[in-house]
Protein backbone atom coordinates (compact mmCIF):
# COMPACT_ATOMS: atom_id res chain seq x y z
CA UNK A 1 0.00 0.00 0.00
CA UNK A 2 1.11 3.73 -0.83
CA UNK A 3 1.25 5.80 2.24
CA UNK A 4 2.42 9.57 2.88
CA UNK A 5 4.85 10.23 4.43
CA UNK A 6 5.71 13.85 5.81
CA UNK A 7 9.29 14.15 7.96
CA UNK A 8 11.17 16.70 9.69
CA UNK A 9 14.80 17.57 10.93
CA UNK A 10 17.19 15.66 9.93
CA UNK A 11 14.85 12.99 8.75
CA UNK A 12 13.83 15.29 6.37
CA UNK A 13 17.50 15.95 5.07
CA UNK A 14 18.12 11.91 5.24
CA UNK A 15 14.71 11.40 2.67
CA UNK A 16 15.76 14.47 0.84
CA UNK A 17 11.88 15.50 0.80
CA UNK A 18 9.45 17.23 3.40
CA UNK A 19 6.43 15.02 1.91
CA UNK A 20 6.98 11.45 0.13
CA UNK A 21 4.53 9.49 -1.33
CA UNK A 22 6.42 5.52 -0.25
CA UNK A 23 5.38 2.03 -0.83
CA UNK A 24 5.23 -0.05 2.35
CA UNK A 25 5.00 -4.11 2.59
CA UNK A 26 3.52 -4.70 5.77
CA UNK A 27 0.34 -3.26 7.96
CA UNK A 28 1.92 -1.37 10.59
CA UNK A 29 4.40 1.34 11.70
CA UNK A 30 7.02 -1.30 12.84
CA UNK A 31 6.75 -3.10 9.05
CA UNK A 32 6.72 0.74 7.87
CA UNK A 33 9.96 1.23 10.26
CA UNK A 34 11.69 -1.77 9.09
CA UNK A 35 11.01 -0.85 5.08
CA UNK A 36 12.15 2.86 5.59
CA UNK A 37 15.39 1.47 7.56
CA UNK A 38 16.06 -0.61 4.51
CA UNK A 39 15.78 2.03 2.10
CA UNK A 40 17.45 5.01 4.06
CA UNK A 41 20.10 3.20 6.28
CA UNK A 42 21.34 6.32 7.57
CA UNK A 43 17.84 6.29 9.62
CA UNK A 44 19.68 3.12 11.24
CA UNK A 45 22.08 5.58 13.08
CA UNK A 46 19.40 7.72 14.66
CA UNK A 47 19.08 7.84 18.53
CA UNK A 48 15.33 7.31 17.94
CA UNK A 49 12.79 7.12 15.15
CA UNK A 50 9.18 7.78 16.23
CA UNK A 51 5.93 8.09 14.12
CA UNK A 52 2.64 10.53 14.22
CA UNK A 53 -0.59 10.09 12.87
CA UNK A 54 -3.32 12.55 13.59
CA UNK A 55 -0.80 14.42 15.99
CA UNK A 56 -0.65 11.37 18.16
CA UNK A 57 2.42 9.43 18.65
CA UNK A 58 1.61 5.81 17.46
CA UNK A 59 3.85 2.60 18.93
CA UNK A 60 5.07 -0.05 15.96
CA UNK A 61 1.98 -2.22 16.67
CA UNK A 62 -0.12 0.34 15.21
CA UNK A 63 -2.08 -0.86 12.13
CA UNK A 64 -1.57 1.44 8.80
CA UNK A 65 -4.49 2.86 6.69
CA UNK A 66 -3.67 4.12 3.20
CA UNK A 67 -5.45 7.30 3.73
CA UNK A 68 -2.99 8.23 7.03
CA UNK A 69 -0.81 11.00 6.72
CA UNK A 70 2.41 9.42 8.66
CA UNK A 71 4.74 11.81 10.51
CA UNK A 72 8.55 10.69 10.88
CA UNK A 73 9.67 12.13 14.00
CA UNK A 74 13.51 11.94 14.79
CA UNK A 75 15.01 12.86 18.56
CA UNK A 76 13.27 15.98 19.14
CA UNK A 77 15.43 18.53 20.90
CA UNK A 78 12.80 21.80 22.07
CA UNK A 79 13.77 23.94 25.07
CA UNK B 1 -5.80 28.95 32.51
CA UNK B 2 -3.50 27.63 29.75
CA UNK B 3 -1.68 29.70 27.53
CA UNK B 4 0.32 27.88 24.25
CA UNK B 5 2.14 29.40 22.18
CA UNK B 6 4.46 28.78 19.44
CA UNK B 7 6.13 32.16 18.01
CA UNK B 8 8.98 32.98 15.22
CA UNK B 9 9.35 36.69 16.86
CA UNK B 10 11.07 37.20 20.08
CA UNK B 11 9.26 35.72 23.36
CA UNK B 12 8.65 38.29 26.32
CA UNK B 13 9.12 36.67 30.51
CA UNK B 14 6.45 39.24 30.99
CA UNK B 15 4.12 38.06 28.97
CA UNK B 16 4.08 34.70 30.13
CA UNK B 17 4.32 36.04 33.74
CA UNK B 18 0.89 37.91 33.26
CA UNK B 19 -0.23 35.23 31.66
CA UNK B 20 -0.48 33.36 35.28
CA UNK B 21 -0.81 36.22 36.95
CA UNK B 22 -3.40 35.10 40.00
CA UNK B 23 -4.63 37.06 43.27
CA UNK B 24 -4.69 33.84 45.09
CA UNK B 25 -1.96 31.96 44.01
CA UNK B 26 1.46 31.60 46.44
CA UNK B 27 4.00 31.42 43.73
CA UNK B 28 4.88 31.72 40.51
CA UNK B 29 7.99 29.94 38.55
CA UNK B 30 9.47 30.87 35.80
CA UNK B 31 12.06 28.73 33.81
CA UNK B 32 13.91 30.29 30.70
CA UNK B 33 15.89 28.80 28.34
CA UNK B 34 18.46 30.99 26.37
CA UNK B 35 20.43 29.68 23.11
CA UNK B 36 24.04 29.05 24.51
CA UNK B 37 27.45 30.02 22.56
CA UNK B 38 29.02 27.02 22.95
CA UNK B 39 28.37 23.18 22.75
CA UNK B 40 31.17 20.94 23.84
CA UNK B 41 33.34 23.37 23.52
CA UNK B 42 32.46 24.65 20.08
CA UNK B 43 31.23 27.96 19.11
CA UNK B 44 27.82 27.95 18.24
CA UNK B 45 26.88 31.32 16.05
CA UNK B 46 23.01 30.95 16.35
CA UNK B 47 20.62 28.27 15.89
CA UNK B 48 17.45 27.28 14.21
CA UNK B 49 14.14 25.92 15.55
CA UNK B 50 11.52 23.72 13.37
CA UNK B 51 8.66 22.95 14.83
CA UNK B 52 5.77 20.59 14.09
CA UNK B 53 3.36 23.41 14.96
CA UNK B 54 0.00 21.42 15.38
CA UNK B 55 1.44 18.58 17.36
CA UNK B 56 3.66 20.50 19.71
CA UNK B 57 0.51 22.70 20.57
CA UNK B 58 -1.01 19.18 21.26
CA UNK B 59 1.95 17.73 22.99
CA UNK B 60 2.58 20.91 25.60
CA UNK B 61 -1.27 21.33 26.16
CA UNK B 62 -0.56 17.83 27.35
CA UNK B 63 2.07 18.89 29.99
CA UNK B 64 -0.24 21.87 31.09
CA UNK B 65 -2.97 19.97 31.84
CA UNK B 66 -0.79 17.30 33.24
CA UNK B 67 0.19 20.22 35.73
CA UNK B 68 -2.94 21.70 36.41
CA UNK B 69 -4.36 18.38 37.26
CA UNK B 70 -0.81 16.72 39.66
CA UNK B 71 0.33 19.93 41.13
CA UNK B 72 -3.09 22.14 40.87
CA UNK B 73 -1.66 25.00 39.26
CA UNK B 74 -4.14 28.01 38.51
CA UNK B 75 -2.73 28.76 35.14
CA UNK B 76 0.69 27.52 33.10
CA UNK B 77 2.07 29.57 29.81
CA UNK B 78 4.74 27.89 27.95
CA UNK B 79 5.71 30.28 25.05
CA UNK B 80 8.04 28.30 22.15
CA UNK B 81 10.35 30.00 19.80
CA UNK B 82 11.12 29.02 16.48
CA UNK B 83 12.91 29.81 13.54
CA UNK B 84 16.68 31.36 13.57
CA UNK B 85 17.69 32.49 16.63
CA UNK B 86 20.81 34.36 18.22
CA UNK B 87 22.90 33.75 21.06
CA UNK B 88 21.38 34.49 24.17
CA UNK B 89 18.22 34.94 22.71
CA UNK B 90 15.14 33.57 24.72
CA UNK B 91 14.57 29.53 22.76
CA UNK B 92 11.48 28.81 25.43
CA UNK B 93 9.66 30.05 28.49
CA UNK B 94 7.39 28.66 30.87
CA UNK B 95 5.74 29.94 34.10
CA UNK B 96 3.45 28.09 36.43
CA UNK B 97 1.11 29.71 39.40
CA UNK B 98 0.15 27.39 42.22
CA UNK B 99 -1.49 27.85 45.19
CA UNK B 100 1.64 26.49 46.81
CA UNK B 101 5.43 27.37 45.77
CA UNK B 102 7.12 24.36 46.41
CA UNK B 103 4.16 22.90 43.85
CA UNK B 104 5.21 25.85 40.78
CA UNK B 105 9.45 24.57 41.57
CA UNK B 106 8.11 20.87 40.62
CA UNK B 107 5.49 21.98 37.94
CA UNK B 108 7.92 23.81 36.11
CA UNK B 109 10.49 21.55 36.31
CA UNK B 110 8.53 18.89 34.75
CA UNK B 111 7.17 20.78 32.39
CA UNK B 112 10.50 21.62 30.81
CA UNK B 113 12.16 18.06 31.19
CA UNK B 114 8.47 16.53 29.68
CA UNK B 115 8.80 19.37 26.75
CA UNK B 116 12.55 18.26 25.82
CA UNK B 117 11.21 14.28 25.39
CA UNK B 118 7.81 15.22 23.48
CA UNK B 119 7.43 17.79 22.06
CA UNK B 120 8.28 17.78 18.16
CA UNK B 121 10.46 20.71 17.86
CA UNK B 122 13.96 20.08 16.39
CA UNK B 123 17.07 22.33 16.58
CA UNK B 124 19.97 22.66 14.50
CA UNK B 125 23.44 24.25 15.72
CA UNK B 126 25.04 26.13 13.64
CA UNK B 127 28.77 26.21 13.76
CA UNK B 128 31.79 28.45 12.13
CA UNK B 129 32.47 25.15 10.03
CA UNK B 130 28.81 23.37 9.70
CA UNK B 131 25.34 22.41 11.40
CA UNK B 132 24.14 19.85 13.56
CA UNK B 133 20.50 18.21 14.58
CA UNK B 134 21.23 18.30 17.98
CA UNK B 135 20.56 15.18 20.15
CA UNK B 136 19.83 13.04 16.29
CA UNK B 137 22.47 10.59 16.74
CA UNK B 138 23.54 8.63 20.04
CA UNK C 1 27.21 38.52 39.29
CA UNK C 2 25.65 39.13 42.05
CA UNK C 3 22.56 41.51 41.88
CA UNK C 4 20.75 42.63 45.85
CA UNK C 5 18.20 44.76 46.06
CA UNK C 6 15.43 46.25 48.23
CA UNK C 7 13.18 48.32 47.09
CA UNK C 8 9.99 51.05 47.41
CA UNK C 9 8.62 51.09 44.22
CA UNK C 10 7.58 47.96 41.48
CA UNK C 11 9.70 45.71 41.07
CA UNK C 12 10.51 44.42 37.37
CA UNK C 13 11.09 40.44 36.22
CA UNK C 14 12.73 41.67 33.24
CA UNK C 15 15.36 43.91 35.28
CA UNK C 16 16.32 40.44 37.56
CA UNK C 17 16.12 38.08 34.15
CA UNK C 18 18.61 40.53 32.33
CA UNK C 19 20.76 41.11 35.69
CA UNK C 20 21.48 37.06 35.20
CA UNK C 21 21.91 36.55 31.73
CA UNK C 22 24.49 34.61 30.73
CA UNK C 23 25.47 33.49 27.27
CA UNK C 24 26.92 30.40 28.45
CA UNK C 25 24.09 29.74 30.36
CA UNK C 26 21.97 26.44 30.23
CA UNK C 27 18.86 28.25 32.27
CA UNK C 28 17.22 30.57 34.80
CA UNK C 29 14.83 29.55 36.95
CA UNK C 30 12.92 32.72 38.13
CA UNK C 31 10.75 32.98 41.18
CA UNK C 32 7.82 35.57 42.08
CA UNK C 33 5.98 36.14 45.03
CA UNK C 34 3.34 38.20 44.80
CA UNK C 35 0.48 39.47 47.41
CA UNK C 36 -2.10 37.21 48.43
CA UNK C 37 -5.81 38.26 47.94
CA UNK C 38 -6.42 36.37 51.08
CA UNK C 39 -5.24 33.81 54.27
CA UNK C 40 -6.67 31.44 55.61
CA UNK C 41 -10.04 32.99 54.00
CA UNK C 42 -9.58 36.04 55.44
CA UNK C 43 -9.47 38.88 52.64
CA UNK C 44 -6.44 40.87 52.63
CA UNK C 45 -6.67 44.68 51.10
CA UNK C 46 -3.24 45.89 51.18
CA UNK C 47 0.22 44.53 53.26
CA UNK C 48 3.18 46.27 53.97
CA UNK C 49 6.78 45.32 54.48
CA UNK C 50 9.13 46.09 57.24
CA UNK C 51 12.76 46.02 56.29
CA UNK C 52 16.01 46.11 58.39
CA UNK C 53 17.98 46.73 54.95
CA UNK C 54 21.58 46.63 55.59
CA UNK C 55 21.09 43.61 57.68
CA UNK C 56 18.41 42.10 54.82
CA UNK C 57 21.32 42.41 51.90
CA UNK C 58 23.67 40.86 53.83
CA UNK C 59 21.54 38.00 54.45
CA UNK C 60 20.54 37.85 50.67
CA UNK C 61 24.15 38.21 49.50
CA UNK C 62 24.69 34.93 51.90
CA UNK C 63 22.30 33.41 49.77
CA UNK C 64 23.38 34.31 46.66
CA UNK C 65 27.02 33.25 47.39
CA UNK C 66 25.82 29.58 48.70
CA UNK C 67 23.85 29.57 45.69
CA UNK C 68 27.37 30.26 43.48
CA UNK C 69 29.52 27.92 45.74
CA UNK C 70 27.05 25.05 45.73
CA UNK C 71 25.08 25.53 42.84
CA UNK C 72 28.23 26.49 40.57
CA UNK C 73 25.51 29.62 39.83
CA UNK C 74 26.66 32.32 37.09
CA UNK C 75 24.50 35.13 38.63
CA UNK C 76 21.97 35.74 41.32
CA UNK C 77 19.63 38.11 41.42
CA UNK C 78 16.99 39.38 44.42
CA UNK C 79 14.77 42.11 44.57
CA UNK C 80 12.57 42.33 47.59
CA UNK C 81 9.94 45.09 47.89
CA UNK C 82 9.32 47.11 51.01
CA UNK C 83 6.61 49.40 52.07
CA UNK C 84 2.46 49.14 51.11
CA UNK C 85 2.32 46.87 48.33
CA UNK C 86 -1.92 46.02 47.05
CA UNK C 87 -3.16 42.70 45.72
CA UNK C 88 -1.39 41.04 43.36
CA UNK C 89 2.02 43.19 43.55
CA UNK C 90 5.19 41.52 43.03
CA UNK C 91 6.81 40.98 46.65
CA UNK C 92 9.78 39.17 45.68
CA UNK C 93 12.13 38.00 42.55
CA UNK C 94 14.91 35.39 42.55
CA UNK C 95 16.89 34.52 39.31
CA UNK C 96 19.47 32.29 39.04
CA UNK C 97 21.11 30.88 35.73
CA UNK C 98 23.44 28.33 36.13
CA UNK C 99 24.99 25.55 33.95
CA UNK C 100 22.77 22.90 34.02
CA UNK C 101 18.58 23.70 34.44
CA UNK C 102 18.23 21.22 37.38
CA UNK C 103 20.74 23.34 39.51
CA UNK C 104 18.86 26.35 38.48
CA UNK C 105 15.40 24.81 39.72
CA UNK C 106 17.18 24.10 43.21
CA UNK C 107 19.09 26.68 43.55
CA UNK C 108 16.22 28.94 43.03
CA UNK C 109 14.16 26.94 45.53
CA UNK C 110 17.04 27.00 48.00
CA UNK C 111 17.07 30.69 47.69
CA UNK C 112 13.21 31.73 48.42
CA UNK C 113 12.78 28.57 51.48
CA UNK C 114 16.28 30.25 52.94
CA UNK C 115 14.89 34.34 52.57
CA UNK C 116 12.17 33.30 54.45
CA UNK C 117 13.76 31.67 57.31
CA UNK C 118 16.65 34.51 57.73
CA UNK C 119 16.07 37.69 55.61
CA UNK C 120 14.99 40.34 58.55
CA UNK C 121 11.81 41.62 57.05
CA UNK C 122 8.31 41.85 58.25
CA UNK C 123 5.03 41.57 56.50
CA UNK C 124 1.72 43.12 58.14
CA UNK C 125 -1.25 42.49 56.68
CA UNK C 126 -3.95 44.85 56.42
CA UNK C 127 -7.71 43.11 56.63
CA UNK C 128 -11.31 44.69 57.01
CA UNK C 129 -11.08 44.29 59.88
CA UNK C 130 -7.75 45.08 61.29
CA UNK C 131 -3.81 44.09 60.56
CA UNK C 132 -1.20 41.08 61.62
CA UNK C 133 2.23 41.03 61.70
CA UNK C 134 2.39 37.45 59.93
CA UNK C 135 3.96 34.19 61.42
CA UNK C 136 4.86 36.60 64.25
CA UNK C 137 3.00 33.93 66.85
CA UNK C 138 2.78 30.47 67.06
CA UNK D 1 24.99 48.14 81.97
CA UNK D 2 23.03 50.09 79.49
CA UNK D 3 22.64 48.71 75.93
CA UNK D 4 20.92 50.51 72.72
CA UNK D 5 17.84 47.87 71.65
CA UNK D 6 16.73 48.79 68.08
CA UNK D 7 13.43 46.71 67.52
CA UNK D 8 11.40 45.76 64.61
CA UNK D 9 7.94 44.41 63.16
CA UNK D 10 5.91 43.55 66.41
CA UNK D 11 8.60 43.91 68.69
CA UNK D 12 8.80 47.42 67.93
CA UNK D 13 4.49 47.51 68.57
CA UNK D 14 5.42 45.69 72.00
CA UNK D 15 7.95 48.20 73.11
CA UNK D 16 5.97 50.61 71.95
CA UNK D 17 9.70 52.38 70.75
CA UNK D 18 11.75 51.37 67.45
CA UNK D 19 14.61 52.31 69.70
CA UNK D 20 15.25 52.02 73.58
CA UNK D 21 18.17 52.58 76.14
CA UNK D 22 17.63 49.21 78.68
CA UNK D 23 19.15 48.59 81.89
CA UNK D 24 20.67 44.51 81.28
CA UNK D 25 21.18 42.79 84.17
CA UNK D 26 23.54 39.92 83.47
CA UNK D 27 26.40 40.32 80.56
CA UNK D 28 24.86 37.59 77.87
CA UNK D 29 22.43 38.10 75.22
CA UNK D 30 20.56 34.86 77.62
CA UNK D 31 20.56 37.21 80.25
CA UNK D 32 19.39 40.25 78.52
CA UNK D 33 16.57 37.65 76.66
CA UNK D 34 15.19 36.83 80.29
CA UNK D 35 15.05 40.15 81.51
CA UNK D 36 13.35 41.40 78.19
CA UNK D 37 10.33 38.72 78.51
CA UNK D 38 10.19 39.92 82.01
CA UNK D 39 9.72 44.08 81.41
CA UNK D 40 8.08 43.27 78.25
CA UNK D 41 5.80 39.61 78.91
CA UNK D 42 4.12 39.86 75.40
CA UNK D 43 7.26 38.95 74.16
CA UNK D 44 6.54 35.41 75.52
CA UNK D 45 3.75 34.67 73.06
CA UNK D 46 6.27 35.20 69.88
CA UNK D 47 6.94 32.33 68.16
CA UNK D 48 10.70 32.97 68.47
CA UNK D 49 12.74 36.85 68.89
CA UNK D 50 16.60 36.33 67.95
CA UNK D 51 18.93 38.95 68.27
CA UNK D 52 21.31 40.60 65.86
CA UNK D 53 24.42 42.63 66.31
CA UNK D 54 26.48 44.17 63.73
CA UNK D 55 24.21 43.06 61.65
CA UNK D 56 25.05 39.37 62.29
CA UNK D 57 22.43 37.23 64.42
CA UNK D 58 23.90 36.39 67.89
CA UNK D 59 23.23 33.40 70.12
CA UNK D 60 22.46 33.58 73.74
CA UNK D 61 26.23 32.41 75.05
CA UNK D 62 27.11 36.07 73.44
CA UNK D 63 28.69 38.32 75.28
CA UNK D 64 27.33 42.15 75.76
CA UNK D 65 29.14 45.26 75.32
CA UNK D 66 27.42 48.23 76.48
CA UNK D 67 28.72 49.82 73.05
CA UNK D 68 26.67 47.52 71.26
CA UNK D 69 23.32 48.22 69.25
CA UNK D 70 21.33 45.22 69.81
CA UNK D 71 18.63 44.42 67.18
CA UNK D 72 15.55 42.41 68.27
CA UNK D 73 14.34 40.23 65.36
CA UNK D 74 10.91 39.00 65.62
CA UNK D 75 9.94 36.01 63.29
CA UNK D 76 10.51 36.91 59.87
CA UNK D 77 8.09 37.21 56.65
CA UNK D 78 9.91 38.25 53.60
CA UNK D 79 9.27 36.98 50.10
Amino acid sequence: MEVKLVSYGIVRDILKEKELTYAVQGQTIGDLKTDLMSTFPELKRLKSLRFAVNQEYVDDTQSINDTDEIILIPPVSGG
Amino acid sequence: MIDIQILNTPLSISDCTNAVKDPSTGGTAVFVGTVRNQTQGKTVTKLEFESFDAMAIKEMTKIAETITEKWGAFHVSMHHRKGTLLIEEIAVIIAVSTPHRKAAFEACEYAIDTLKETVPIWKKEFFEDGAVWVAAHP
